[in-house]
């Protein structure tokens, strides 16, 4: 029960949900939320594989940290223009955002 | 001190993203005075990457290598940003009380830039492209007014960080393959584990993550809103600097398959010949000339690609001088589109009517910027296809060469569109004169000059291209 | 075969330049001075004629081979050359081309509308054309080739006639979607010699595999053959000369169309001698083809440039026949061809041209009757019909009779059609003529006067080219045939 | 260039055939507007040519064929040479030219007077001239060709005179497109024996199709081509009707052209490779079978129509057919003497139709003869002589050659051709002066009212016509020519030893006596036979009789008192009309290029272009530029769709790699 694939077979979960949830969410944040999602699947997978076959254990933790941070920034920005978004057409579905096509 | 040295021309945009968000702290604008600052600050930049262009080395434990070809596409993007900070002269598209953070985005976009074509490490890289997609996912919605395109700044942000969760997770598995994180010793490692699932899938989930910033087919869904969308100077950005990065990153790392898996050419190959096929198709019904030249740049990423799929020095050697190529000839393209909608609206092809009475010597930089994108000779666009297409034939792609050449033709017929639009059609009212001011016309002497000339006599640009693609091995 | 005497003055690289330098005069002349523009770009021409013609009286035909040679290394890691050079085969054209041009100019003498344009872009079409049959590498072949071609596009829109929209934009894509084919085969033969030189004559000592032969010719065979208006892909040719002004058309059929041709003999069937012969087949059957068809095709027309513009889709049938007998009559009489009916197609147009700007009108019902208003105007039409039907004594019937000759003895069946397209030619040439300016005056053309001295000059000119080379073929022949008949010898 | 100054010969050959050439280019260039000045340059230059023309006959009248050559120029093994050829043959026809070229453009200082194309028509007589002459002295077959098509594209532009009546022009583009057709044949067998024996040189072709130099094969089917070439240019069946049609032309065209000497052309080049075509029996046959027919066709023809200038025009027909038969039989010198008098006195029937023409404004016989047209004597006296030596009286040219003929014509093995010569020769004479009693006894007399003031008119115009210039320069010629058709004939055995010097010599062919030649062993032979021929007595009587009668016929319709006038034809209006119709040759060729050409292959070509060609380049725009529109919905402004799209693509990747 405490084997690799144990690891990548929930990180690889984590990524699918992820990729569900910004596939089929209509609502920005509920999007935003899956996108983090991603990231976490990925650190997941770097804490797994530092721990059972990285010469130098270090180096997945440091990515992991990094990332964090990274998703930290990613959902400020995100959240900042969904906030003009909204204030431009009352609305966070994605559905309001699809006027420029062709 | 060396050490120092490398790192100068990063160092130097930092600073002047430093400036700039000091500036941003005013409470008065002062829009002039940030242009002239930025000007002097880009051309300065400009200056020190040509000065450190010759420098060689490793810094930060090997994460960042400084090498003939980093230091190329350094003087390609510090060339593109005072282009781009020069048209930037009146920046209508944008509230003036935002212009010192725009000029402070763009500086960080370049250094982001900058250290991710040198960057040589997984993490580095990753974090070097998130730091320039943020700085573009903000110029994006930066446009003021015109609520049109107030969603493209959503989806350029919603697909950017989709894009960049895929590539995350591609370089987990292949960190977890490979065990490393320094891409030469990928290099070496990878061909011998390319036949596992997870190697091919790490590899295919990080192109996709670069492909994205290339805008290569399917991963161009944002282009034409983004183009359409951001203000003239933001687009003019995207399209031309962060496609040098773009194409920089892919060349790196097409060689981590380095040549070992047919499976991965054949993708690739397959994802050129779509691109350009859907770039050019889709760009004949277009009316709005941002939007069409975002289509023509999606085929223009399958050209580039064509290049880079030869995965030998001189396909890549094609591509960099295809990449510098594009550069010019698109940036003429969009200074003279910047000019003619000085007031920052969207340009529509009709507007172009009587351009050549308004102003010859744009309407001329235009014409030269078209004809090359066609790819029509004396014009450097036309050495880059020629180029490509011959590294490409050398390896035995005869039919790319064909495909590639009719794609030409029938994009040709949307530039000679627009061409005409510029040189035919009676204007339906009377526009008034342009003004060019004597930089506008040294600029466009200067980009007419440069179009024939890498055209013509492309013996000096060929050979350092390829001594940069030598060092790639 | 490749004489290289490296040294003396570079004057091909002159020739070129004497367009390439007219084009920035007049870049930097103010616009409203056309006057001025107009005198330097006669000037330029002329000049152009002066050297071309001294360079045919220099140019030692007993010696053979290339002479004049410039070339050195452009790019050095494709191997690609600055390199030209004449031989009998592009000397003729060479002199076609400043012919055509000088009274291509002067022809245009009564253009207004933005002069300075015209003028740059005939300018630039021209350099594109003379680069293409001085050069003998493939990079340098292609570049001009193109560089020859988009200018049509502007050309043609802005100073066209009927549909000029259509019938530029159509012309530019057609012929440019030819080239969509010579690149990758120029590209392909470069790679199957190792990827080291564009260099035509050390091609030429590489031994292709015939199916590398049989491909690459194809590919070129089709790619200029749509500039040369073989049937199937004529159509181009009476659209765009019907469209295009009187001085692009008079290049454009005179010389352009020329180079495809021009582009099948010196790289295809140079490089590909065993494709030229599997392919001669079909080049044989679609000449012949156009021969009859363009003449047919003529008869039911009413407006004079889309006859001319099948007319030279029936002539150029003649070349495509003559190049697929691949013998010494053959070839001769197709580059003769290519000289007289270039000549013989400028007459034709540069005096439609002239009909067109006093009627403004180009259809054959509207007109008639002009002998009795215009009777020199007219007359140079009628010699230009008369050439065209290849009356003897006048430089086509000369090629027509070799082509025939060599064509019978190849293939016969193939040969006797070809001369029955004599017989269509005579009827529908006669038949505009008759059409044109025969029968009762129009009262409509009443006021017209007559051409001046001044604008007949040019058509003089053109008119004392086809009888000189018509009754001293001896002078160009010999040229030619100092190239040809080593030229055969490798199929 | 300097042998050209050393060599007399050389240099009368060279100036007198090529005058009229420059004459012709100064009149264009130079002179287009004073028509005087052209007319003077014109008859000096022809008249320069005709006396060296007659200087160069004397010189030469015993010498052997001289041959003058140069390279013209050479492709590959091809050598094409520019020559000339004096030989007994091209000297008379040299001199025939050149006299009858001057004497008509005399006559037309006073017929064409006043016209507003003077200059133009001096131009173009000169163009003729000298084409004429030049294709006479060719010293190649190749070189004939092509003075062969100068003389025809002279003949386009002289029928297509007055360009502005349509039916000129119409002429004009008909005689030069069917002489196109016989061309074609011409040029193919030249091509051919190009290929096959690689040179044209007319002596030297002879010889070796007599001695056997070329394959019987390549003589015969070159020499069927080339004789597709004197069909077009001597209007022999089927391509005979442009020359009616070419009549269109101004009369002294039409006499000098078209009568005398272009269409003599063909029999001319027949007879100049004449031991060539006799090497092949079969093509003489096909020769003798059409130049029967010709004549008979044409000569019916001749017996329906009341157009002055049309019943010549069909005799010149029925007459070339005549020579070609004779060729064709083998009598070589019987066929270019009847060339010569028949140049002769068609000229003269022609020149004096003109004058009538010029006189009455009418082609019409019966109006001419209404109007009084006996009133002009010296045109009405010559007419009759010429119509005799058509008809083959003695003492007129047209006996002598007529009866050389009819006496060739006995000699072959099958009668029916003599008999076929018999009965043209009734017909010849039944139409021509069915012509000349229509001229003489108008129908009722002449309408003394309304000719009346016509006669006044007429008078007037007589009175001034008389001593004025106009009807001298036109009465001249006439005359001189009139006293040439009485007095030729009686040279007949001083032009037969001249000609037959330009056959090659008899023992020369009985070296080498091969089965083709037998032909041509005869002709050579002929001559001397035909003197102490056992019957030759009567076969003049018969020859003689068949004139008669047909002028007897004449004379009981339209001459005597209380005649007809109707012609037995109008009893049988069918054939009449057939005839009229020109037996539907025309009415074939209209429909067949109606239907076949324009109704058919142009318009499918036309259509093919526009619909199939044209249509499928558009449709490729077409199907593009929609396909375009179509890729555009993958770009559908739903976020989530395009994600799904790249998650699609990227999985797809994934799975190819994988599985």
């Amino acid at each position: 029960m405490n084997s690799l694939s144990t690891y990548l077979l929930i990180s690889a979960l984590l990524f699918s949900m992820g990729l569900l949830g910004i596939l089929q969410r209509r609502n920005l944040i509920g999007m935003l939320i899956s996108v983090e999602l991603l990231l976490n699947a990925a650190n997941l997978n770097f804490m797994a594989f530092n721990r059972f076959l990285a010469h130098d254990p270090v180096t997945g933790q440091v990515i992991t940290l990094f990332v964090m941070g990274l998703a930290a920034a990613e959902a400020a920005i995100g959240l900042s223009i969904i906030l003009a978004l909204y204030r431009k057409m009352h609305s966070i579905n994605i559905e309001a955002a699809q006027k420029m096509k062709g | 001190m060396t050490d120092f040295m490398l790192f100068l021309p990063e160092l130097f945009f930092i600073l002047g993203a430093l400036l700039f968000f000091v500036f941003s702290l005013r409470k008065t604008p002062n829009p002039a005075g940030y242009h002239r600052w930025a000007a002097v600050v880009a051309a300065a930049g400009l200056l020190v990457t040509v000065a450190s262009s010759h420098q060689q080395g490793m810094l930060f434990f090997n994460c960042y290598r400084v090498d003939l070809f980093s230091q190329i596409f350094k003087v390609l993007l510090g060339l593109g940003t005072i282009w781009v900070i020069f048209s930037s002269g009146e920046l209508k598209g944008i509230d003036p009380r935002q212009h010192a953070e725009y000029y402070f985005l763009i500086f960080v976009c370049t250094l982001a830039m900058m250290m991710l074509v040198s960057s040589v490490e997984l993490l580095t890289i990753y974090v070097s492209m998130e730091l320039s997609s943020y700085s573009l996912y903000l110029l994006v919605p930066m446009r003021r007014g015109d609520d049109r395109f107030s969603e493209s700044g959503i989806k350029y942000f919603m697909i950017g960080v989709t894009a960049s969760g895929l590539m995350l997770f591609g370089i987990s598995l292949l960190f977890g393959v490979g065990h490393t994180t320094f891409v030469p010793q990928l290099v070496k490692t990878l061909p011998s584990l390319i036949s596992q699932p997870a190697a091919i899938v790490g590899l295919v989930l990080v192109l996709a993550g670069f492909f994205f910033k290339l805008a290569l087919f399917p991963f161009h869904v944002w282009a034409p809103d983004v183009y359409q969308g951001a203000a003239n100077q933001v687009t003019t950005y995207i399209a031309t600097v962060s496609k040098m990065a773009a194409a920089a990153m892919i060349i790196r790392f097409a060689g981590l398959s380095g040549g070992a898996s047919p499976g991965m050419i054949k993708l690739l190959i397959v994802l050129s010949i779509a691109s350009m096929t859907f770039g050019n198709l889709v760009a004949l019904i277009q009316k709005d000339i941002k939007r069409l030249l975002a289509y023509s740049s999606i085929a223009h990423a399958g050209y580039l690609l064509i290049g880079i799929l030869t995965l030998n020095t001189q396909g890549f050697a094609s591509a960099i001088y295809y990449a510098a190529a594009y550069l010019v000839m698109n940036y003429s393209v969009f200074m003279v589109i910047m000019k003619v909608a000085d007031d920052g609206h969207n340009l529509q092809i009709k507007e172009l009517a009587g351009l050549y009475k308004r102003s010859p010597l744009l309407a001329m930089t235009f014409m030269l910027g078209l004809f090359g994108l066609a790819g029509i000779p004396p014009t450097a666009g036309f050495t880059g296809k020629f180029l490509v297409f011959a590294a490409a034939v050398d390896k035995g792609y005869l039919f790319l060469a064909i495909i590639g050449m009719v794609n030409a033709t029938i994009s040709l017929y949307y530039y000679l569109i627009v061409f005409k639009a510029a040189y035919l059609l009676k204007p339906v009212k009377e526009y008034p004169a342009i003004h060019v001011d004597m930089w506008t016309r040294f600029m466009s002497i200067s980009l007419v000059i440069m179009t024939i000339y890498l055209g013509l006599f492309p013996q000096q640009v060929v050979s350092l291209t390829e001594a940069a693609a030598r060092t790639l091995f | 075969m490749t004489a290289m005497n490296m040294a003396g003055f570079p004057i091909l690289t002159t020739i070129l330049m004497t367009t390439i330098v007219g084009l920035l005069v007049i870049i930097f002349i103010p616009p409203e001075k056309t006057k001025l523009i107009k005198q330097v770009s006669l000037a330029s021409a002329s000049l152009g004629l002066v050297l071309c013609l001294w360079l045919y009286h220099a140019y030692d035909f007993h010696k053979g081979g290339l002479q004049f040679v410039e070339r050195f290394l452009w790019v050095r890691s494709l191997g690609i050359y600055w390199f030209n050079g004449i031989d009998g085969i592009n000397l003729p054209m060479m002199l076609l081309t400043s012919i055509v041009l000088f009274t291509g100019v002067w022809t245009m003498w009564e253009l207004e509308h933005r002069v300075k344009e015209f003028y740059a872009l005939m300018f630039l079409l021209v350099a594109g054309v003379y680069g293409v049959f001085m050069s003998m590498d493939l990079f340098w072949i292609f570049v001009w080739y193109d560089v020859s071609l988009f200018p049509m596009y502007p050309l043609i829109a802005i100073w066209g006639g009927t549909r000029k929209e259509y019938g530029a934009m159509k012309l530019t894509l057609y012929l440019l979607a030819g080239s969509a084919f010579i690149l990758p085969a120029i590209l392909f033969l470069w790679a199957k010699a190792g990827g080291h030189t564009f260099d035509l004559f050390m091609l030429q000592k590489i031994g292709f595999t015939p199916f590398d032969q049989k491909v690459a010719f194809l590919m070129l065979y089709l790619g200029f053959g749509i500039l040369a208006a073989v049937w199937p892909f004529h159509t181009w040719s009476p659209v765009g000369h019907v469209a295009a002004p009187t001085a692009v058309s008079m290049i454009h059929a005179g010389v352009l169309m020329k180079l495809g041709a021009y582009g099948v003999l010196r790289i295809g069937m140079t490089l590909c001698p065993q494709g030229a012969v599997y392919w001669s087949h079909l080049m044989a059957l679609l000449g012949t083809i156009g021969i009859i068809y363009g003449a047919l095709a003529g008869l039911a027309q009413t407006d004079l440039k889309y006859v001319i513009g099948y007319s030279s889709v029936s002539h150029m049938g003649i070349v495509g026949l003559g190049l697929a007998t691949l013998s010494v009559n053959g070839i001769n009489g197709a580059v003769f061809q290519m000289f007289a009916h270039g000549i013989m197609t400028a007459l034709f147009f540069s005096s439609v041209g002239f009909i067109y700007d006093r009627t403004h009108t180009k259809i054959i019902p509207e007109l008639g009757g002009l002998s009795k208003t215009m009777p020199v105007a007219s007359s140079f039409f009628i010699f230009a019909a008369l050439a065209g039907i290849g009356v003897p004594l006048m430089a086509s019937f000369w090629a027509e009779l070799l082509v025939l000759t060599a064509a019978v003895k190849v293939f016969p069946v193939a040969g006797v059609l070809a001369c029955f397209g004599m017989i269509l030619s005579a009827l529908f040439m006669l038949r505009v003529v008759q059409r044109t300016f025969y029968g009762e005056k129009n009262p409509k053309w009443e006021h017209i006067p007559d051409i001046s001295k001044f604008l007949a000059v040019p058509r003089v000119i053109l008119m004392s080219c086809i009888l000189f080379f018509g009754l001293f073929p001896k002078v160009i022949l010999d040229v030619i045939q100092s190239a040809v008949i080593p030229f055969v010898t490798r199929f | 260039m300097g042998a050209l100054f050393r060599d007399p010969v050389l240099f009368a050959t060279v100036l007198g055939t090529n005058l009229p050439f420059f004459s012709m280019a100064v009149i264009l260039l130079f002179t287009r507007s004073k028509p005087t000045v052209s007319s003077r340059i014109s008859v000096g230059s022809i008249a320069v040519s005709a006396i060296c023309a007659i200087s160069l006959l004397a010189r030469l009248f015993s010498a052997p064929p001289l041959q003058y050559q140069t390279l013209w120029f050479c492709s590959g093994k091809l050598n094409i040479v520019f020559g000339y050829y004096l030989d007994p043959l091209s000297l008379l026809m040299l001199t025939i030219v050149g006299i009858i070229a001057c004497l008509v453009q005399i006559y037309s200082l006073g017929y064409m007077a006043g016209d507003p194309g003077y200059s133009r028509y001096y131009a173009f007589q000169s163009l003729f001239a000298w084409a004429m002459m030049n294709m006479v002295i060719a010293g190649s077959m190749l070189q004939l060709f092509i003075f062969w098509e100068m003389v025809g594209l002279a003949s386009y532009f002289l029928i297509g005179f007055y360009y502005e009546k349509w039916s000129a022009s119409q002429a004009g583009k008909k005689a030069f497109v069917m002489n196109r057709v016989g061309d074609v044949g011409f040029f193919l067998g030249l091509i051919l024996l190009l290929i096959g024996f690689g040179n044209l040189d007319i002596p030297t072709l002879n010889h070796a199709a007599v001695s056997h130099g070329i394959s019987q094969g390549l003589i015969t089917t070159s020499a069927l081509l080339i004789f597709c070439g004197v069909i077009g240019k001597s209007a022999q069946f089927p391509l005979l009707t442009w020359l009616p049609d070419a009549m269109e032309g101004p009369t002294p065209v039409s006499a000098l052209l078209h009568s005398a000497t272009m269409v003599a052309a063909g029999v001319y080049m027949f007879s100049r490779i004449f031991p060539f075509f006799s090497a092949s029996p079969q093509a003489m046959a096909v020769a003798l079978a059409i130049g029967a027919v010709t004549m008979i066709l044409s000569s019916t023809m001749a017996m329906v129509t009341y157009d002055l200038k049309q019943v010549w025009a069909y005799s010149t027909v029925s007459q070339l057919g005549y020579m070609v038969m004779a060729l064709a039989a083998g009598g070589y010198f019987a066929a270019v003497f009847h060339l010569t008098t028949h140049a002769g006195f068609k000229a003269l029937l022609f020149l004096c139709s003109g004058i009538f023409i010029h006189e009455f404004h009418t082609n019409d016989m019966r109006i001419i003869g209404k109007q009084g047209g006996r009133k002009l004597k010296i045109p009405m006296t010559c007419i009759t002589i010429g119509a005799l030596a058509l008809s083959g009286v003695f003492p007129f040219s047209g006996f002598f050659s007529k009866e050389a003929i009819l006496t060739v014509l006995y000699a072959q093995p099958n009668k029916i051709w003599y008999a076929a010569g018999l009965f043209g020769a009734v017909l010849t004479a039944y139409y021509s002066f069915r012509l000349i009693f229509h001229l003489l006894f108008p129908k009722d007399g002449i309408e003394e009212k309304h000719h009346h003031g016509e006669h006044e008119a007429g008078s007037h115009e007589h009175e001034e016509g008389h001593q004025g210039f106009v009807f001298w320069a036109m009465a001249i010629p006439v005359m001189i020519l009139a006293g040439v058709s009485v007095v030729l004939g009686f040279f007949e055995h001083g032009l037969e030893h001249f000609i037959m010097r330009s056959l090659p010599i008899p023992e020369e062919l009985a070296r080498h006596a091969v089965p083709g030649v037998h032909a041509a062993a005869h002709a050579l032979s002929e001559g001397a036979q035909r003197v102490h021929e056992p019957n030759g007595s009567l076969l003049t009587i018969l020859g003689v009789s068949a004139g008669l009668l047909g002028i007897a016929v004449a004379w009981f319709e339209y001459g005597r008192q209380g005649a007809s006038r109707k012609g037995f034809l109008s009893y049988f209006p069918a054939i009449w009309k057939l005839f009229d119709l020109r037996w539907f040759l025309d009415i074939f060729y209209r429909k067949g290029l109606d239907t076949l050409v324009y109704a058919g292959l142009t318009s499918l070509f036309v259509r093919n272009d526009r619909r199939i060609i044209d249509g499928g380049i558009d449709g490729i725009c077409i199907f593009t530029e929609g396909s375009g529109r179509l890729f555009s919905f993958l770009q559908s402004g739903m976020l989530q769709f395009n994600l799904v799209l790249m998650v699609l693509v990227a999985g797809a990747a994934v799975l190819y790699f994988v599985i």
